[in-house]
C-alpha cells in the first residue's frame, strides 16, 4: 500500500507550481485520493510549462515538421535529418537561460552537456555547437559578470568534451538586464539505422541507470525553469547543478560502444526532472509501465528521499532499457569507462508508474495521463499592433563616422573576443570557423560537410512578431545558401516573457505563424526545438526572441566559399532584392 | 614503422592524431588504451595526443601521467625512442617527469584557440627532422593552460642543452610562457612537447599541411 | 597602516558536486591508497593586505570573498588566518 | 581501523609564478580594494580516510601528496590538520 508520509497541504501544492485545477484533475486520474508527497513532486515536474509545454502545444502542432529528408521530427530527444549515403544528421537547440542568471559558468556549462546529452542518446557523436547568447546592456553592472562567466561556462564544457563551437551570436539590449538568454544547439552524425529512441519496448526486461551518481543537485530545478524571478531569487539558488564535462565525455564513449554492442533497447537521458522525466518518457511511448526501486540508485549524497531522488537534476545521467542477454558485455562497457551501471527496476504491462523506495511504494500513478493528460491551454492573446512607420531619419552626419560608430558598438563589433574562448578545431574537421555567414564542418572521409548557422534579429520580431520571425528564418536560409550549403532542416528556441500576460501569447502566436509561414514556403521543415517562456523580471519582459538555428548540406566540402574578398581587382556584385 | 598513440579518458583529438598520423605515414597508428601496462611490441615512436585527460582536474595531466601505461612510456622514452606530446600530451610528459617545468594556467585566465606563428629552433628531435631552424609556420593552438614556467636556471639548461624546439614568433605568444616556449624537448632530444596543434594542419582539407610534416619526420625510423 | 597576511579557505558547499575531487579520489584508489573514501578540493588564497587595524581586515577580506574571490552561490569562505606583518 | 578527516593545504613553492593569483590582485585593485598588495591561490584537499591510527593516517596523505595530490616540483604541501571522526 502507498505510504501517506506527508499531508498535502495548500501552500505545498502552490509551492508545486499547480493551479486548484491542475490538482484537481491529478487527483481524479489516481482515484480521488490524496498523493504522496513524492508523486506531488512528480507531477509537477511533469506538469510544469518547461516539460510539459502547456502554454505552447496548441501552437507548436501548426509548424511544418515533415519533409522528404525528415527520419524524425519533434518529439524525441532531437530531430533527425538524412544527409544520404546511410547516414544522418541529428541535432536540436535548447535553452538554460535562468540558471545561467543565477550562476553563469554552471548554467551555461550544463546547457551544453543537456544538449550533447540530447544527440548521443540517440546514437550520433555530436560533430558541432553553437551559441546564442543575450545580455542586457554592457553597462549595466550584473552584465560583465554575466558575459564573462557564460562564455567561459560554454568553453569550458565544449572544448573538454570536445566538440567543435563554430557558430552562434551575442547581442546586448536593455530589455535582457533582468534575463539573460544563453541557447545551447548541438549536432551529431548517426547511421541511419542505427538510430536509438526512448520508446521502451517488452515486458519484464531491465531498467538501467548509467553514468553519475544522484546527488541533490537542481532538485526543483525544472520548476524554477518556469517560474517568474522576483527578488527571492537568492533563495532558489542552492539548488544549482555542477556540470562536469569529463563524466559526459565518458558517457558519450561508453554510450556509443554500448550501442554498438546490440544491448540497448530503448534509452533516455536525464535532463529537467531527472529521473521522473526519463521514466514516464520511456514507458509512456512503449505502452508500458515502469517499476523502479530507488535502493538501487547509485547516490553520492547520504540520506536521499524518495522526492529527491525523482526529482535530482544531476548532471551525466541516462536510463536505458536492456537486452537482459546482453547484460554482463553492457555493464563491463560501464566499467571500463568508470562510470556508474545499475538495474533500477524493470518494464511492466500494466502501464502504472510503480517506485518502491526502503521497501514502501512511495509512488503509483498511471503512466500515460501523467504525459498525455498534463494540462494544455489555449492562453488568451491579442494580436499584435502594427508597427508605427519609422520616421523619415534623414542621415546628415559624416557616413564614414556613421560607419565607424556602427563597427564599434557592441552587436556590431567582431565577436572574435567571444569564439576565439571556444575550441573550434577540434575533431579536426573545421572547414569554416566562426566568423563568416555559416560555420562548416566535414562530415566524411569523401569530403561532404554541413553548414550550422543561428540567427534572429529580436527588435525586428518586437516590432512585428509575425515578418520578424520570418526574417528570422531567412536569414538563417541566406547564411547557409551564402556558403554554398543547400538548406535542410531546421530547430528554434522561442524564447519569451509571461504567456498569461495576452500581449506576449500574442507575439508568441504571431511569431510561430510567421515561422511556420516562412518555413513551409521555403520547404525547411522544423524538426526539433524548444520553449523557453517566463522570461521577465519584475515585470519586464525580454525582447521576443525566436532563435532559429539551420542546417544546411554541401556534397563537396571544398566547394564551399567564405566572406572574405579572395583577391583584388574583382568584380563586386549585389544580388537579391 | 608502428606509431602508438595513447588514449585516455577525456583525450579528445586522439582521433585527429591518429588520423593525420595514418594520412602522413601511410599506416594506421596504434591506438593503446591507458590501462594497458605494455605498449605493443612493435612500438617505433608514441604519441599522447590532446584533449583533457580526467578533465584537466587537480593539474593539467597529473593523474594521466601515473596512469599504468606511462611506466612503460617512461621506460621506452629512457630507452631514446621518439616521445611526442601534444597540447594535454605535453602536460602529461610534464608530469610524468619526462619534460622539465610546469605549465600554467594562461597569463588571460581564458581558454584561447586561434592560429599563431611558430618558429623552429631545434631540430633534433625526430619529430622535427623535416624543418630547419629558423622556418616560421602558422598553427593553431587550443588550450587553457599552456603558460610555461621553469626557473631562470632551468631556462639557461633549455637554452644551453639547446632543448627549445618551437617558439611563438612575432609577438604572437597566446598564454605568456616564458621566453616565448611553445615547444621543448628532453636533453637527449628524444621527447618532444609542444602546446599547438600540428595535427589539426595535415590533412588536405585543413588549412595547410605543414603539420605533416611532424609525422613524416618519423618515416625514416622505418628504415 | 598595518599590514597583514591573511588566508582564505574557500570550499564548496555541501552537496555541490565536486568533479575535481571526485577525480582526485578515484585516482588515489587507482594508486593504491585503499583507505581513501573521499575528497573534495578547495582554494586557498594568501593574501597580503594593509588595513588601520583587525577589523578592518577582516572586514575588507570578507568583502572580497562576497565580491570576487569566492562564488557564494557554491562555495562558502572562511578567514583562517590573520596575522600582522612587521615591515622592514 | 580508524576514520579520519584530514585538511590538506598545497600552495605555489616562492618564486613560482601564479597567474591567477596575480590575476585575483588585479581584480580586486579594480573592484577598489585598495590595500592588497598581494594574493597567492593554493588548494585545499579535505580527505575523508581510514587508517589503523594517526601516525599511518599522516604517513598515508604525506604520500598521497607526493605521488599525486601535490607537484613537489612547484608545489609545497602540509597536512593542516587531522581529525578522527565517530563513525555512525
Ligand atoms: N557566441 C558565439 N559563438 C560562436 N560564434 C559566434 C558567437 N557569436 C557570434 N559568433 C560568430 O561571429 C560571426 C558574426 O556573428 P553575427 O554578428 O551574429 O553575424 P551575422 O549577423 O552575419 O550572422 C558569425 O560567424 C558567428 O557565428
Amino acid at each position: 500500500m502507498l505510504n501517506p508520509d506527508i499531508a498535502i497541504t495548500d501552500e505545498m501544492i502552490a509551492a508545486h507550481g499547480l493551479t486548484d485545477d491542475e490538482y484537481a484533475h491529478f487527483k481524479s486520474l489516481i482515484g480521488g485520493r490524496e498523493p504522496t508527497f513524492t508523486e506531488l513532486g512528480i507531477v509537477s515536474a511533469m506538469w510544469n510549462e518547461h516539460c510539459s509545454y502547456k502554454s505552447s502545444k496548441k501552437w507548436l502542432k501548426t509548424l511544418p515538421t515533415e519533409g522528404a529528408h525528415v527520419i524524425e521530427g519533434p518529439g524525441e530527444n532531437a530531430g533527425v535529418v538524412d544527409i544520404g549515403d546511410g547516414e544522418a544528421v541529428v541535432f536540436k537547440m535548447e535553452s538554460h537561460n535562468h540558471p545561467s542568471y543565477i550562476e553563469p559558468y554552471q548554467g551555461a556549462a550544463t546547457g551544453v552537456g543537456g544538449i550533447l546529452r540530447d544527440v548521443f542518446t540517440m546514437g550520433a557523436r555530436p560533430v558541432a555547437a553553437m551559441n546564442a547568447l543575450r545580455f542586457g546592456e554592457p553597462d549595466h553592472p550584473k552584465t560583465r559578470h554575466l558575459v564573462s562567466g557564460v562564455v567561459a561556462g560554454v568553453g569550458g564544457y565544449g572544448n573538454a568534451f570536445g566538440v567543435p563551437t563554430v557558430g552562434g551570436e551575442v547581442e546586448f539590449h536593455a530589455r535582457y538586464n533582468g534575463n539573460c538568454l544563453v541557447n545551447a544547439f548541438a549536432a551529431g552524425i548517426a547511421k541511419t539505422d542505427g538510430i536509438f529512441t526512448s520508446r521502451a519496448e517488452g515486458v519484464g526486461l531491465p531498467v538501467v541507470y548509467l553514468g553519475a551518481k544522484t546527488g541533490r543537485d537542481g532538485v526543483g530545478g525544472a520548476t524554477m525553469a518556469s517560474a517568474e524571478f522576483d527578488d527571492s531569487i537568492e533563495e532558489k539558488r542552492p539548488t544549482v547543478q555542477v556540470g562536469d564535462p569529463f563524466t559526459e565525455k565518458c558517457l558519450l564513449e561508453a554510450c556509443l560502444e554500448l550501442m554498438a554492442t546490440g544491448a540497448v533497447i530503448a534509452i533516455q537521458d536525464m535532463g529537467a526532472a531527472g529521473l521522473t522525466c526519463s521514466a514516464v518518457e520511456m514507458g509512456a511511448k512503449g505502452d508500458l509501465g515502469i517499476h523502479l526501486d530507488l535502493d538501487k540508485v547509485p547516490c553520492r549524497e547520504t540520506n536521499m528521499s524518495a522526492y529527491e531522488m525523482m526529482l535530482s537534476e544531476s548532471q551525466e545521467r541516462m536510463l536505458m532499457v536492456l537486452r537482459p542477454e546482453k547484460h554482463a558485455q553492457a555493464e563491463a562497457v560501464f566499467v571500463k569507462w568508470g562510470l556508474d551501471f545499475a538495474v533500477v527496476g524493470k518494464t511492466t504491462d500494466t502501464l502504472r508508474f510503480e517506485i518502491f523506495h526502503e521497501g514502501v511504494k512511495v509512488a503509483d500513478l498511471p503512466i500515460k495521463e501523467l504525459g498525455d493528460e498534463a494540462p494544455e491551454y489555449d492562453r488568451p492573446w491579442v494580436p499584435p499592433t502594427s508597427p508605427k512607420p519609422l520616421q523619415d531619419n534623414n542621415f546628415d552626419g559624416d557616413i564614414a563616422d556613421g560607419l565607424l560608430t556602427l563597427l564599434a558598438a557592441p552587436n556590431g563589433a567582431s565577436k572574435r573576443w567571444v569564439y576565439e574562448q571556444y575550441d573550434t578545431l577540434v575533431r579536426g574537421q573545421t572547414l569554416a570557423t566562426p566568423g563568416g555567414d555559416a560555420g562548416v564542418v566535414q562530415v566524411n572521409a569523401a569530403g561532404k560537410a554541413l553548414a550550422f548557422t543561428a540567427d534572429v534579429t529580436p527588435r525586428y520580431v518586437e516590432a512585428d512578431p509575425f515578418e520578424g520571425a520570418k526574417q528570422a528564418v531567412a536569414e538563417v536560409w541566406r547564411n547557409l545558401t551564402a556558403v554554398g550549403a543547400t538548406p535542410l532542416a531546421v530547430t528554434d528556441n522561442l524564447n519569451f516573457g509571461n504567456p498569461e500576460r495576452p500581449e506576449i501569447m500574442g507575439g508568441f502566436v504571431a511569431a510561430i505563424k510567421g515561422l511556420g509561414e516562412a518555413c513551409r514556403e521555403l520547404d525547411f521543415p522544423i524538426v526539433s526545438g524548444n520553449v523557453s517562456l517566463y522570461n521577465e523580471t519584475n515585470g519586464v519582459g525580454i525582447l521576443p526572441t525566436p532563435a532559429i538555428a539551420g542546417v544546411g548540406l554541401l556534397e563537396a566540402g571544398a566547394r564551399r566559399v567564405g566572406a572574405a574578398f579572395a583577391t583584388a581587382h574583382e568584380a563586386i556584385l549585389l544580388v537579391g532584392g | 614503422m608502428a606509431v602508438s598513440v595513447i588514449q585516455f579518458p577525456g583525450s579528445n583529438r586522439d582521433q585527429d592524431m591518429l588520423d593525420a598520423m595514418a594520412h602522413t605515414t601511410g599506416k594506421a597508428p596504434h591506438d593503446v588504451w591507458h590501462a594497458d601496462t605494455a605498449l605493443p611490441t612493435d612500438t617505433q615512436a608514441i604519441v599522447l595526443p590532446g584533449g583533457f585527460s580526467y578533465g584537466d582536474y587537480l593539474r593539467c595531466g597529473a593523474i594521466a601521467a601515473r596512469a599504468p601505461i606511462m611506466a612503460d612510456v617512461i621506460k621506452a622514452a629512457e630507452r631514446g625512442m621518439p616521445v611526442l606530446g601534444v597540447c594535454n600530451g605535453f602536460q602529461i610528459l610534464i608530469e610524468a617527469g619526462l619534460l622539465p617545468g610546469a605549465l600554467m594556467r594562461n597569463a588571460s585566465l581564458r581558454f584561447v584557440c586561434k592560429s599563431v606563428d611558430l618558429r623552429v629552433e631545434s631540430t633534433r628531435s625526430a619529430f622535427m627532422s623535416g624543418f630547419t631552424k629558423g622556418d616560421v609556420w602558422s598553427c593553431p593552438v587550443a588550450h587553457g593552460d599552456g603558460n610555461y614556467v621553469c626557473t631562470p636556471d632551468m631556462l639557461k639548461n633549455l637554452q644551453d642543452d639547446d632543448c627549445i624546439a618551437v617558439t611563438y614568433a612575432g609577438g604572437s605568444n597566446p598564454n605568456g610562457s616564458v621566453a616565448d616556449i611553445a615547444g621543448i624537448t628532453n636533453k637527449a632530444g628524444n621527447v618532444l612537447g609542444m602546446m599547438p596543434h600540428p595535427e589539426n594542419i595535415a590533412l588536405p582539407h585543413q588549412p595547410s599541411q605543414t603539420g605533416a610534416k611532424l609525422f613524416e619526420g618519423l618515416l625514416n625510423l622505418a628504415a | 597602516m598595518r599590514h597583514y597576511s591573511a588566508r582564505i579557505i574557500i570550499t564548496l558547499k555541501n552537496g555541490v558536486l565536486d568533479p575535481q575531487g571526485k577525480a582526485s579520489a578515484g585516482a588515489l584508489s587507482g594508486l593504491g591508497f585503499e583507505g581513501v573514501n573521499s575528497v573534495r578540493q578547495g582554494k586557498v588564497m594568501d593574501v597580503e593586505l594593509s588595513a588601520s587595524d583587525d577589523a578592518t581586515a577582516r572586514a575588507d577580506l570578507a568583502a572580497m570573498c562576497e565580491k570576487l574571490l569566492a562564488n557564494t552561490v557554491i562555495e562558502d569562505f572562511e578567514i583562517a588566518a590573520l596575522t600582522e606583518r612587521q615591515m622592514a
